[in-house]
């Protein structure tokens, strides 16, 4: 396996800038020179999968990491195919990508921007990975987005979901599957219209850091221009693990509806207490008090148990949506799983099916020849329906689900049931949206590494 | 004048006062011995000597300037170095390195930060810390763990390292205490060597009256905080008082 | 040489001889066999080895020699990166102003939370440390990186965009740190056979610099004043009164460890201008003191090994997935091969952190003084057996 | 007004746990001189407690039910647990919903046992070793225990909701005259802090008015005097810890409902035991408890909308704060004793 072309490029073009100045001894030479970072030379392409394997989001890497092996086998003409067979492009034939076979590595994110960024590293280093998959915060979608574009790879983002990732932090080799808070907003707003209605009165409790501000700034927006108000936002710290202190004072702010905009550990501790307030059983100003989590994923669900029941959110797939892709998907994953899958798994098994797709109908990894094919890219078949990667932000858009806690599920995995699927037309927003970095954010240019 | 002035020296502790109205006077170049029973107040005296505490009341003067208030380092840098009850040396340190601290102190004062040069080329303080070990006899054990030594040894050692600094008062806290015999005997012997060869003031808080009498040229005997008699040890061993309130107990 | 005595130079001949040997060092196994998994010597990694290295040499002039167990020694590292990727930012992406810019800031940064945490002594010490890291680290995490004032970036992390000023940066300079438009990303890629080893100007760097701070660490230890620190940890009485002023020397040896670590995180952030807030919490304080009593507190080695071993398992370890495991034991039936990959599964991959919880236990359990104890009883264990039968080294060999 | 009672109410219940831990720790240290690292994971294992006799009591055997489906469309399997096969579907639901209370019984032997093993096997070793030496073998154990429970149990968080018949809240401002849900507060959260008191309670009668404890005290105090009294203090300081790992762990299993556990919550809750532990002051065991009480209380006033809008960012660092200015004003924290770890 020959690594590393992408510094040894490096080198050359340095060498080449600066001048004889800084000539190293040529003792060997390294075979011949590679257009792009870590071009496969052999029978086989490596991917890197980058996911939480330690810390709180463990569980949802673990799951991200069965979906990319998943798509590793299909891709190579393993297993049923999944989705191979319901993606409408018709480019991937089970013989691997370009006909090499498709092999990976994979690296603890350790959900630390700095630990993701170190693991990426090796695997473009040291195993020659040419694409960069997973992750399950923006955070580190952002650091390790911004890695991949100097590196001269493709990222492919996992679970990731800050307006930032594909608004001002966007980058010509990083591409997002997931959907973001703008769109939860957007696509949440009208149900919450709708089962709510329009003067009620909202409270958040959001994670102070990114893209819990994003988030509270996308609902805030969406909400009032519904005629809702705004009662009071309140910033919680990242570390805390007991909400109780911002939960109490809720009830007598003269708000009827609490908005949680945090993720993971943060949402389950704090509906729990919120549930334990009673905050469900309270009727203020007249109404049944509500709560909202914008963004909800099956892990979450499972952590919270039965507090879930009747809360609102929103996600980008979830398993019980019935298409062709999304039957494909669940019965090739639940059969080697014995589970369904969440939807951070179905978005890197999507992200790496789509990145194959792009290098065959490109005919070529290099990087920039890739992100043109996926540019503007129209599909269906994966599972959320007809989607379009678009060009400019490299953000796909797609049906967003709006889900609720069930009432009685039947068993662990139908714990969310489809409230609404919220049409693309109604999330959609122009690149250059102020939320999204206004008309300063671009791409960049697109580094092959060369 | 002697060389320490302690007036009116006063001291309280909650509800007990441990030292009250205590006036006395060291002269220079000689062994002034404190005696006194148990809770006598002789160590909070020391203490406030050397800076570890802060008396209520009085002053205390050496060598004309008042030691009230500073820090116990700069006292030291003012020329009193104190021996302890328990040898306090540098235990994780080797022997040589333990009598070098104090050469670097005498020589840097209480800060320097010579961080870059090696101890080695310290040729000053390497000859004079070995000078010192030797006059210690004490060279051949240089290479020693302090806290590995006996403890007649380590006595020695802190004595050197006092001395070493040249002070004008060492003050001895039961330098004896918990020592066999032969211990003892050799740290008087080498107490009366160095009152012989140097021009040294001596202060020494005592318990064992054989150290006590061998060695002072004046006494103090202080009982419930406050001196009851200073006089000669001649005077001192036949004094009513004193009978009555510390040898006839411990005889 | 150089002022040190002929044990030292020969310690520092070897470190400085590993450290420039180290791409063929760490890459012992052919690449694509399957002992690669285990090759370390690639640029990322190689750098972090000597990064982490020079932070736990500075935390060890602190804590080997004084016995004040900081645990918010992470908080200069942090503001190390801050500062570097700052100077990036604002002038250029030249190495030598940010990673000077970053070891002043430490030093002024430690000269504060020094001053004030060293009123105290023991475990209140290290509260205090403590607290000050934690209270930097939510601060940057969230508070400094309020759209208003953003002076970290929070979760993110500090990085350069298109749009920073960038005063000096010129387009023929690289677009990436560099050392006077040596990129630190350029790597020179040697095959030899099977093997194939990375040369990294950033790494070399590294290396020169963790070289020349190994030096001064030495030097450090054996001057007059790395005596008095190690007076401090004997005996803070007896220094007293031996009219010496124990507070300058702790807190210089508090400045110097946290310009150490200010230098460190300039590194970092020179390897890789990003600057992340997680590298100021507890956990990173944690990890330095753990790396420095793994490898052996107060030993001029020691610490350098500890930060060795701690980013070669978070690093390699977190890595090895059952894939790689299978390809392993493949050669065992299919039987055995499960069974042993089911055996040795929890440990790796996601399983790394237990790895090094148990290491740890082992190594403080059977190694008292960490893993320097461990190589000189190594090395004893070797030279007795020298003496006793030649014969029975060489068979000794091929097993290793 | 009512938002400060709520708010003192919210700072004693989080004061309860820190108070909980941080009584457990200090014993550990005042007693054995011992920084342990683990004592978080202690807390941690208890709360697991609680999740595996959960487990425990939902052990269920399968039948399939053909008219209903599952994910990928075959019979569904229904679980039934063993006990409502045993004691009826009623007296079976009751036992599991009861199971966190009935996770006391369960925990403290276990914990007992964790404790008398960690001593004996693993801790006695180290009352000699610096203390640099005990934090990294606490710490390498505080790893190891986390990483098992995570391989058995998971990395998400799993909920041990307390009984039905106590779940909910109380309208407290209405007792006591103030207008409808002023002060509404969840009835297991006020379990939470009448359990914590009676268990700091017990623990000090306990040392208060038994000869053992007297001895312990006697021990804390002075070890080596007690040791040439002839009374075998390894023995008693092995019950010591014992004792200490059963209160983290009740700690744990009674927190569990509050937040459900997941195998780091003993790393989120050390670091803040230790600041609590230390800014009571080391060796204090009063200390201990009154500073978790005041950091609760002062971190819960912290959290208000007016103090985040005063002092942005307060919310974050109060803790920390609080324990520097403590520190400073007060060298042995609240009610240290001199000479115990300050070097």
């Amino acid at each position: 396996m020959s690594n590393n072309e992408l510094t040894r490029r490096g080198l050359l073009r340095t060498g080449a800038v600066a001048g004889a100045g800084v000539a190293l001894p040529t003792i060997f030479t390294a075979s011949s020179a590679a257009a792009y970072t870590n071009e496969p030379t052999g029978g086989t392409v490596t991917l890197g999968f980058n996911v939480p394997q330690t810390g709180p989001y463990a569980d949802e890497g673990n799951d991200e990491l069965l979906a990319q092996q998943l798509a590793v086998e299909h891709l190579n003409g393993e297993g049923d195919g999944g989705c191979l067979n319901t993606f409408t492009s018709k480019a991937l034939k089970g013989n691997g990508i370009l006909g090499k076979k498709v092999t990976f590595v994979t690296g603890d994110t350790q959900t630390k921007s700095d630990a993701a960024r170190a693991s990426a590293k090796s695997m473009i280093e040291k195993d020659g990975a040419i694409m960069i998959n997973g992750g399950s915060s923006s955070g580190v979608a952002v650091a390790v987005q911004g890695l991949c574009q100097d590196a001269g790879v493709i990222f492919m983002a996992g679970l990731t979901h800050a307006n930032d990732t594909t608004g001002k932090d966007r980058k010509a080799n990083g591409f997002r599957h997931f959907f973001n808070a703008y769109m939860s907003g957007a696509a949440l707003a009208p149900v919450l219209a709708k089962e709510m209605g329009n003067d009620r009165r909202a409270y958040h409790l959001t994670a102070d850091y990114n893209w819990g501000w994003t988030q509270e700034e996308s609902i805030v927006a969406s909400t009032e221009a519904l005629g809702w108000e705004t009662v009071n936002t309140v910033k919680t710290p990242l570390a805390s693990t007991d909400f109780s202190s911002y939960i109490a004072p809720v009830l007598n702010s003269g708000a009827d509806v609490l908005v949680l905009n945090h993720y993971g550990g943060n949402m389950v501790n704090s509906l729990t207490n919120a549930i334990q307030f009673g905050l469900l059983d309270k009727v203020a100003n007249g109404k049944d008090f509500k709560i909202v989590v914008p963004l909800y994923s099956e892990l979450m669900a499972a952590g919270a148990g039965e507090n879930i029941k009747g809360v609102l959110g929103s996600m980008n797939y979830n398993w019980q949506l019935d298409n062709e892709g999304s039957r494909a998907f669940v019965k090739s994953f639940g059969e080697k799983y014995g589970k369904p899958p969440s939807n951070s798994a179905q978005t890197c098994y999507a992200q790496v099916l789509l990145y194959a797709d792009a290098c065959e109908r490109a005919g070529t990894f290099n990087p920039c020849g890739v992100a043109e094919a996926l540019e503007g890219f129209e599909f269906d078949g994966l599972g959320n329906g007809k989607t379009l990667y678009r060009a400019e932000d490299h953000q796909c858009f797609k049906d967003v689900l709006v889900v609720r806690g069930a009432q009685n599920p039947t068993n662990a995995y139908d714990t969310l049931e489809i409230v609404e699927i919220t049409p693309v037309e109604q999330v959609m927003y122009p690149p250059n949206h102020p939320m999204f970095g206004g008309d300063e954010a671009t791409l960049g240019e697109c580094n092959p590494g060369a | 004048m002697g060389i320490l002035e302690i007036k009116n020296v006063g001291k309280r502790f909650g509800g007990l006062q441990a030292l009250s109205n205590v006036n006395l006077s060291v002269a220079e170049n000689t062994v002034h011995a404190i005696i006194g029973p148990n809770g006598a107040g002789k160590s909070t005296l020391l203490n406030c000597l050397v800076g570890k505490l802060i008396p209520d009341s009085g002053s205390v003067m050496f060598d004309g300037q008042s030691v009230l208030g500073r820090a116990p380092y700069e006292i030291n840098q003012m020329g009193i170095s104190r021996v302890f009850q328990t040898p306090e040396i540098f235990g994780d340190l080797t022997v040589m390195e333990n009598m070098m601290i104090p050469c670097f102190a005498k020589r840097d004062g209480a800060f320097e930060l010579n961080a870059l040069p090696s101890v080695r080329n310290q040729k000053d303080v390497v000859e004079h810390a070995m000078h010192m070990l030797e006059e210690m006899r004490m060279a051949d054990k240089r290479h020693m763990h302090a806290a590995a030594m006996s403890r007649g040894d380590k006595r020695r050692l802190e004595i050197g390292m006092c001395l070493s600094q040249e002070p004008r008062l060492l003050l001895l806290d039961e330098p004896t205490a918990g020592m066999a015999r032969a211990d003892t005997n050799n740290t008087i012997d080498l107490l009366k060597q160095i009152k012989e060869e140097r021009d040294i003031t001596i202060a020494i808080i005592e318990h064992d009256m054989h150290v006590v009498f061998s060695l002072a040229d004046r006494i103090t005997v202080l009982a419930q905080g406050t001196p009851l008699v200073e006089d000669s040890p001649e005077k001192i061993k036949g004094h009513p008082k004193v009978r009555e309130a510390y040898l006839g107990e411990s005889a | 040489m150089l002022g040190l005595d002929k044990k030292d130079t020969s310690l520092l001949v070897i470190v400085a001889i590993l450290t420039l040997l180290a791409p063929f060092i760490l890459n012992p196994f052919p690449s694509g066999s399957a002992m690669a998994q285990f090759n370390a010597g690639y640029p990322d990694l190689m750098q972090r080895f000597v990064i982490f290295g020079i932070f736990a040499i500075g935390f060890n002039i602190l804590f080997g020699l004084t016995g004040y167990l900081s645990f918010g020694h992470a908080a200069f590292l942090g503001v190390g990166s801050y500062s570097a990727v700052w100077m990036f930012k604002l002038f250029s992406y030249n190495v030598i102003p940010a990673i000077a810019l970053s070891v002043v800031v430490a030093a002024l940064f430690s000269l504060l939370i020094g001053y004030i945490s060293l009123r105290r002594s023991g475990i209140y010490f290290s509260i205090l440390t403590l607290a000050f890291a934690q209270m930097s680290f939510a601060l940057a995490y969230s508070v400094l990186s309020n759209p208003k004032f953003n002076l970290t970036n929070g979760e993110t992390g500090l990085q350069v965009y298109a749009d920073d000023p960038q005063l000096f940066h010129r387009d023929s300079l690289p677009d990436m740190p560099h050392l006077f438009g040596l990129s630190m990303r350029s790597t020179y890629h040697l095959d030899i056979g099977a093997w194939s080893f990375d040369f990294n100007a950033g790494y070399y760097l590294c290396a020169v610099i963790m070289m020349v701070m190994f030096y001064l660490a030495i030097r450090i230890f054996r001057s007059p004043f790395g005596m008095m620190l190690r007076a401090v940890k004997s005996n803070q009485q007896r220094m007293n009164y031996t009219g010496l002023n124990p507070r300058p020397y702790t807190l210089a040896a508090f400045v110097i460890s946290g310009m150490y670590a200010g230098l460190a995180g300039g590194l970092m952030a020179a390897m890789d201008p990003l600057a992340g807030a997680e590298r100021m919490q507890w956990t990173a304080s944690g990890e330095v003191v753990l790396m420095t009593i793994l490898g052996g507190a107060g030993t001029l080695i020691g610490p350098v090994l500890g930060a060795g071993f701690i980013k070669y398992f978070e690093n390699i370890f977190s890595k090895i997935n059952d894939n790689i495991l299978h390809q392993w034991f493949s050669f065992l039936p299919d039987g055995f091969e499960d069974f042993m990959v089911f055996i040795v599964h929890p440990f790796i991959g996601k399983g790394w952190h237990l790895t090094l919880g148990i290491m740890f236990m082992l190594v403080v359990i059977f190694l008292p003084g960490g893993l320097v104890e461990g190589g000189q009883r190594l090395g004893n264990w070797l030279r007795n057996r020298g003496k006793g039968a030649a014969e029975a080294k060489t068979k000794q060999e091929p097993a290793e | 007004m009512d938002a400060i009672l709520l708010q003192i109410l919210n700072g004693l219940d989080k004061g309860s746990a820190y108070a909980l831990i941080a009584l457990g720790l200090t014993l550990i240290f005042g007693t054995l001189g011992v920084v342990n690292f683990a004592h978080g994971a202690l807390f941690m294992i208890g709360a697991f407690c609680a999740v595996m006799l959960q487990r425990l009591l939902n052990l269920s055997f399968q039948t399939i039910d053909e008219s209903q489906k599952d994910f990928l469309g075959n019979p569904l399997k229904v679980d039934t647990p063993y006990v409502e096969a045993w004691f009826g579907p009623e007296t079976g639901a009751a036992i599991i919903d009861w199971s966190v209370p009935l996770a006391i019984l369960f925990a403290i032997p276990i914990m007992l046992l964790i404790g008398y093993v960690m001593e004996r096997g693993l801790i006695k070793h180290f009352y000699k070793r610096p203390h640099a030496d005990q934090i990294l073998v606490t710490f390498g154990l505080a790893i190891v225990l986390q990483e098992i429970i995570k391989y058995f149990f998971g990395a998400n968080p799993i909920q041990t909701p307390e009984p039905s018949a106590l779940r909910g809240s109380l309208d407290i401002g209405v007792m006591i005259g103030f207008e409808a849900n002023a002060i509404i507060y969840p009835i297991w959260r006020l379990v939470y802090f009448a359990f914590a008191a009676v268990i700091i309670g017990g623990v000090f009668a306990f040392l208060q008015f038994t000869t053992f404890g007297m001895v312990v005290r006697a021990g804390m105090a002075d070890r080596e005097t007690v040791g040439l009294l002839g009374i075998n203090i390894d023995k008693r300081f092995t019950i010591m810890f014992g004792i200490a790992a059963g209160v983290a762990g009740l700690a744990g299993v009674m927190y569990g409902p509050l937040n459900p556990p997941n195998y780091h919550m003993g790393m989120d809750f050390l670091v803040l035991s230790f600041v609590v532990v230390v800014v009571g002051g080391m060796g204090s065991l009063p200390g201990a408890v009154a500073a978790g009480f005041l950091l609760g209380i002062l971190e819960s006033f912290a959290s208000t909308t007016w103090a985040t809008t005063t002092i942005p960012g307060i919310n974050q660092i109060i803790i920390y704060l609080v324990a520097i200015i403590i520190l400073l004003t007060r060298p042995r924290g609240l009610m240290g004793r001199k000479g115990v770890m300050e070097e």
